[in-house]
């Protein structure tokens, strides 16, 4: 199932990254890491995936819902599937505790909150990319 | 792509696209010299941009800092690497408040937060709660001074009673709530 | 009848072959291009070796063109020309293919890079089979010389040739030659008197009967081309009749109006309107200042002339011109000095006791207007503390970012000198310390015993605000001691500023007029900074000295002796070959318009009006293309760069993706390219 | 007439009304029309950058967009309002994706950011566009002899590398010499105050405060005039704290800039704020009506 996937991740936090992407790897997929939103970005456009995993505080501020709003706008990135892993109830918690996520802030596939469980994550993974491919064979 | 040292995530924070804007820093010391609050920091400007670019994580956060820049860019425009120094202690301000890494006892954090909260809520800010909230994270004799000077603006006519609100206050709190993806607060 | 043409690939190293497959695209080559007779790959071609292939496969193989894949043509293609010649082959029947700079050192996938390269080989196959025999035009060599700027390093030029018995005529603008060093008053690390060392090579310039020293002058105009140049020269008036004056002094004694001199003095002392810059001036004939003369602003006066014992003085003499015929120029114009008034936060110009490095080396000048003391602005204050701020200027984004590379040593000559005349402290802040010349570490190593105090450093400011005890009065310079990793507030009566070096406020234009780049900030821009160092892209034309980059005295006389030596050696070979690479009008096809006259960047076109037709200049024509392009009748063909050569080359590069363009490579398969 | 958005800021609202009355007054004497934004907010000041950017951008960006649907350049009394503007706008003009993401935040507010307005600090416009001599020309009551310390404070000139007068600006003596008054040097008129620090780390800001004061008085200066809420506010309420904390005994009045013009425009002193002060602007009296 995995065989032959690429993803990418877009997460300015190293030991995050550092962590999914061994839970990813050792479940064969081929990952490739950005560690800021301009990166991010310029491998999205010049590469093939199958999967973003995208965190959304980064840079500025929330800079990945900026890219995730630019893929929904590009005709040619707007069906890759869409995983948010995100802490951004605890980065900002202290201005708002408890409060709950925009439900629409953007149009994505799935959003996970940070620390996220290496069986869901795989779980989430592969049934995204499959959803996807199903909507490609549909379409 | 490796794995980023301490030096490239704040190089990230600054957005450098443009590659680490800290590695052209020749260490000569103006903007420590400039600065009017380096005697109170716990190091030097300078020595804080080597320290990250040393990937001195730890003893760089700790640090007081970039809680003492007063913003005043008077090292920016005179750095000779033309580094935006300012914009490298935001950028680690950032870092801290997002990782929650910052030096305990410190008034500048809470203050930032009380400020945001503030604005946030009203869409403009209030200094009575300002200075109050932040106030009691600090000593007796702070406060009652503020206090003390507060009493007297009131009666001088220059501390509002009641906080100011903007009009179109729904409309500007789903605006910040697509830029910061939070569900509005009621 | 085909021709046969050998193709040959340079390993250079591993610096193509680590990362181009060279085996393959020699194989390539040899089996896939049309009339390919010879395909080769060698680790070095420029070697002897890699070019005795070339030329025993001219002479046993009978190639008629050579196609070499190496480096930049601007490294070596005259190189594999000679080669060809070597052999018998007409030098431009030899076409190079850049597969270094723009395949191996560019492109990092080896595949990639390979595939380039076959590209690239192909362009230049298809364009040398359409390559035309051409013979270089010789022209003679004028044996005069020209030198532009009288500082050491036109100085050093102009005897170089003139004691080798060439013509040097030898402009300076200035009333006196001498330059910067003449202002000065030890030179580093040796403390050697400037002028001792200076002064009697202006005289010899002045006496040499083999040198024509035009001082006060300007250079007009300049056209022609290397070994016959045409120049213009404007002789300023200088109210004074060279013939007559016998350089008594009688004139400046008597004139009654004093002057701030801005120039030699820097400010820092007076000048009459009728003077010298300086009592050891060559030529010794005083010049008058028109700005500031009584007779010339008000009509009355005359003192110098009612005064000359020689009745040199001439009110009437107007600017003249002269006409020069010579063969080679030499440019060394020298340096402006930063104008740190631009680093407001100094206070240079508001603090009085902060000086420029040039005010200090005038302070320093036992004949300048202190006459050897150094004293604060009153003129009379001994200082007790001294601070010399390095890199003013220099190393700094802001302003520029190069390094001056003579402040270190002027600062540790300044602070030998405060610390030999007067009893003061004396502090340097820099930022690195670079002494990397003969006897200049040495210098900083005596500075060191001698007590000058160093901090590590780029001073943020300079102020007179005194805030703790013992600032008042003073000035008080705020730096971080970087070593130590503290703030220093150091409280001193002078400070110094090592100010940059800068190009001529007017050096882009000076290019302009000779033709020759700058960089840039406006350094002259030599034709190799390691290889031909005084050499400029245009032929016949040399640099030497500050105009090309900031260097010391040492480095100066090196180059102003180099650029003599090289002009010495077109002028005792006598001719010199001009590139037959040239664009040429095709009269039947020409209108007249005219469009192509003025756009020429060389002047090298001209209108035939009997014929109504325009003509190229073959001697001045640089073959950069501009008429050919330019031409709306197509009558202008750029000889070696025809529109049948330069679209083979395309055809070639693009052999995978044109069908039927001779070549019988498959076509490859390839990703296409992100946009 | 000249016509521009005018955007107070939340300090000129109460702390800084002195400065909110004599701007409206001053500008008015002068043919300044000044449009006050319908329902501006606050511009983050110096502390929102520090937690979000791209939200600091936004707050300043409706403001912008609001002037710009009145097509007029807008105009910031307060330093930290005119910086954070002024380079919203610039960053924003520059950086196309930047200014799409938060005219999707602004789309909330039917706003819009296009890019065609200017923001102009309020000393600017004085100097610049009303221009010294338009104002020399309306003074009625020159401050002859009242020694001012013109105050620049740190963001009317900084971080804006491009301006001229980034380490040796002129152009506050310029405006107090044409109405009349003596601006004296010293030397610290360029440096932080520590406005932004004085409510977290006071024993730092206190301390700037006392070396701005002090080098001010030593030179004479009878009067400081500032050009920014923030910088007057820690400059003369903070001064009875410096004099505790440093035994020192400063007592040195602090005026908007706007009020000095006011009173030499002839306007009374009690419709510019003159009154509301906590150190007695004592030498005003003889030029006040």
């Amino acid at each position: 199932m995995s065989k032959g996937k690429r993803l990418l991740i877009i997460d300015d936090d190293p030991d995050f990254v550092e962590g999914i992407l061994s839970i990813l790897e050792t479940a064969g997929y081929e990952v490739e890491t950005a560690y800021n939103p301009k990166d991010g970005f310029d491998a999205l456009e010049s590469k093939q995936y199958d999967l973003l995993l995208l965190d959304i505080m980064m840079g500025r501020g929330a800079e990945g819902v900026m890219i995730a709003r630019k893929m929904r706008k590009d005709p040619k990135l707007r069906e890759m599937p869409v995983l948010i892993i995100t802490g951004i109830r605890e980065q900002i918690a202290y201005l708002f505790p408890g409060q709950p996520m925009h439900p629409h802030f953007v149009e994505v596939d799935e959003l996970v909150e940070k620390p996220v469980e290496p069986d869901f994550l795989l779980e989430r993974v592969s049934a995204l990319i499959k959803a996807a491919e199903d909507r490609k064979a549909k379409g | 792509m490796a794995k980023p040292s301490f030096s490239d995530e704040i190089a990230n924070l600054l957005h450098a696209g443009h590659g680490n804007p800290l590695r052209t820093c020749i260490q000569c010391g103006t903007c420590s010299g400039t600065c009017p609050v380096v005697e109170y920091m716990d190091h030097t400007p300078r020595r804080i941009i080597g320290m990250i670019r040393a990937n001195l994580k730890d003893e760089v956060l700790a640090s007081n800092t970039y809680w003492y820049c007063a913003s005043c860019y008077h090292c920016t425009v005179r750095c000779p690497a033309q580094i935006d120094i300012a914009e490298t202690m935001y950028a680690l301000k950032r870092y801290s408040i997002w990782k929650h890494v910052h030096q305990e006892g410190l008034v500048g954090p809470v203050f930032s937060e009380t400020f945001v909260k503030t604005i946030l809520r009203s869409g403009r800010s209030f200094e009575p709660i300002l200075a109050t909230s932040y106030l009691f994270s600090s000593g007796a004799r702070e406060l009652i001074q503020e206090a003390f000077m507060g009493t007297k603006m009131m009666l001088k006519g220059r501390m509002p009673v009641l906080p100011p609100r903007i009009k179109r206050l729904d409309n500007f709190k789903r605006m910040v709530s697509r830029v910061i993806p939070l569900e509005a607060d009621s | 009848m085909s021709e046969k043409v050998g193709v040959y690939i340079c390993h250079c190293g591993t610096n193509i072959a680590g990362v181009v497959d060279v085996e393959e695209v020699a194989k390539w080559a040899g089996e896939n291009l049309e009339d390919v007779a010879v395909s080769r790959e060698y680790k070095f071609m420029c070697s002897s070796l890699g070019q005795e292939l070339i030329e025993d496969d001219i002479k046993n193989e009978g190639l008629t063109r050579v196609v070499v894949a190496a480096c930049s043509p601007h490294l070596h293609e005259k190189t594999f020309r000679r080669a060809c010649s070597n052999a018998g082959l007409n030098p431009y029947l030899c076409q190079m293919a850049s597969i270094r700079e723009q395949v191996s050192w560019v492109v990092e996938d080896n595949e990639a890079a390979t595939e380039k390269a076959k590209a690239m080989i192909a362009g230049a196959v298809n364009r040398v089979k359409l390559h035309e025999e051409l013979e270089p035009n010789l022209v003679p060599v004028n044996p005069n010389t020209l030198v532009v700027g009288g500082g050491i390093a036109g100085i050093q030029a102009s005897l170089e040739l003139a004691d080798a018995g060439y013509p040097v005529y030898l402009v300076e603008r200035e009333p006196s030659i001498g330059g910067h060093m003449a202002q000065f008053d030890k030179t580093f690390p040796t403390l050697d008197c400037a002028a001792c060392i200076l002064t009697p090579k202006m005289s010899d310039v002045g006496a040499h009967p083999n040198i024509n020293m035009l001082t006060y002058c300007e250079v007009e105009e300049v056209s022609g081309y290397v070994g016959s140049f045409n120049v213009r020269i404007k002789k300023k008036a200088k109210y004074v009749d060279e013939e007559k004056c016998t350089g008594c002094g009688i004139c400046i004694e008597k004139c009654p109006k004093k002057v701030l001199d801005n120039v030699f003095e820097v400010g820092m002392g007076y000048r009459k309107s009728i003077d010298r810059p300086f009592p050891q001036a060559v030529p010794n004939i005083p010049v008058i200042d028109t700005e500031s003369c009584t007779y010339f602003q008000r009509g009355k006066c005359k003192a110098c002339e009612i005064f000359c014992p020689t009745g040199a003085i001439d009110f009437e003499q107007q600017d003249s011109y002269l006409d020069l015929d010579v063969g080679n120029i030499i440019l060394t114009t020298g340096y402006d000095l930063f104008d740190c008034k631009a680093m407001p936060q100094y206070g240079y110009g508001r603090l009085a006791n902060v000086f420029t490095s040039l005010e200090f080396e005038r302070m320093c000048n036992a004949s300048g207007p202190t006459e050897g003391k150094i004293v604060l602005r009153d003129g009379v204050t001994e200082p007790k503390s001294v601070v010399i701020i390095h890199c003013v200027g220099s190393r700094d984004e802001n302003h520029n970012p190069y390094c001056s590379a003579i402040c270190c040593m002027s600062a540790l000559k300044f602070g030998h000198l405060v610390m030999e005349k007067t009893d003061a402290e004396v502090t340097s802040c820099y930022i690195d310390i670079r002494t990397t010349q003969k006897g200049y570490e040495e210098f900083y190593n005596r500075l060191l015993e001698e007590g000058m105090n160093f901090i590590r450093g780029k001073v943020a400011e300079v102020t007179d605000a005194a805030r703790l005890p013992g600032e008042e009065d003073k000035l008080i310079v705020q730096v971080e001691d970087t070593l130590l990793g503290i703030q220093r507030r150091i409280p001193v009566d002078m400070v110094i500023l090592m100010a940059a070096l800068e190009p001529r406020a007017d050096a882009k234009d000076v290019g302009l007029q000779f033709g020759i780049s700058c960089s840039m900030e406006g350094w002259f821009t030599e034709r190799h900074p390691k290889l031909d160092p005084v050499a400029t892209m245009t032929d016949g034309i040399f640099i030497a000295g500050a105009a090309q980059g900031p260097k010391d005295i040492p480095a100066t006389i090196s180059q102003g002796a180099a650029a003599a030596a090289r002009v010495q050696g077109m002028i005792s070979v006598g001719e010199v070959s001009i590139e037959p690479v040239v664009a040429t009008i095709h009269e039947e096809n020409c209108s007249g318009c005219r469009i192509c006259n003025t756009l020429c960047p060389f002047n090298a076109i001209e209108y035939l009006e009997d014929k109504e037709v325009s003509y190229i200049n073959a001697a001045l024509c640089k073959g950069c293309g501009t008429c050919v392009a330019a031409c709306p009748a197509q009558a202008i063909t750029g000889a070696h760069y025809s529109n049948e050569q330069i679209f083979a080359e395309i055809e070639g590069l693009l052999y995978d993706v044109i069908s039927g363009n001779g070549a019988k490579a498959p076509r490859v398969e390839r990703e296409p390219v992100p946009a | 007439m000249k016509e521009f958005a005018y955007f107070p800021g939340c300090s000129l609202e109460k702390v800084g009304l002195s400065y909110h009355l004599s701007t409206v007054e001053t500008t008015r004497k002068l043919g300044v029309d000044l449009k006050e934004l319908e329902d501006w907010n606050c511009c983050g000041a110096t502390t929102y950058f520090h937690v979000d950017e791209l939200l600091a951008y936004t707050l300043c960006a409706r403001n912008l967009a609001m002037a710009e649907k009145d097509n007029l350049d807008l105009v910031a009394p307060c330093s930290a309002c005119y910086k954070n503007s002024y380079f919203t706008n610039k960053h924003l003009k520059e950086d196309p994706d930047l200014a799409e993401h938060i005219n999707y935040a602004l789309e909330e507010d039917n706003l819009n950011f296009s890019g065609q307005i200017e923001v102009k600090h309020l000393i600017e416009v004085f100097v610049h566009d009303v221009g010294l001599e338009e104002i020399r020309n309306n003074v009625s009551m020159p401050l002859e002899g009242l020694r001012v310390a013109p105050y620049y404070g740190c963001q009317i000139l900084r971080p804006r590398k491009d301006h001229e007068d980034v380490e040796q600006a002129e152009f506050f003596e310029d405006l107090l010499s044409a109405i009349g008054a003596e601006p004296i040097p010293y030397p610290l008129k360029l440096k932080c105050c520590g406005g932004s620090l004085i409510l977290s780390s006071r024993e730092a800001a206190l301390s700037m405060v006392r070396n701005l004061l002090q080098n001010a008085e030593d030179n004479g200066a009878e009067v400081i005039a500032t050009a920014c809420p923030m910088c007057q506010v820690n400059l003369e309420c903070y001064q009875q704290q410096v004099n505790q904390e440093f035994g020192t005994r400063f007592s040195v009045p602090v005026v908007y800039f706007t009020q000095l013009m006011g009173l030499a425009l002839g306007i009374p002193a009690k419709k510019l704020g003159i009154g509301k002060e906590i150190v007695a602007a004592t030498p005003l009296a003889p030029y006040a009506r």
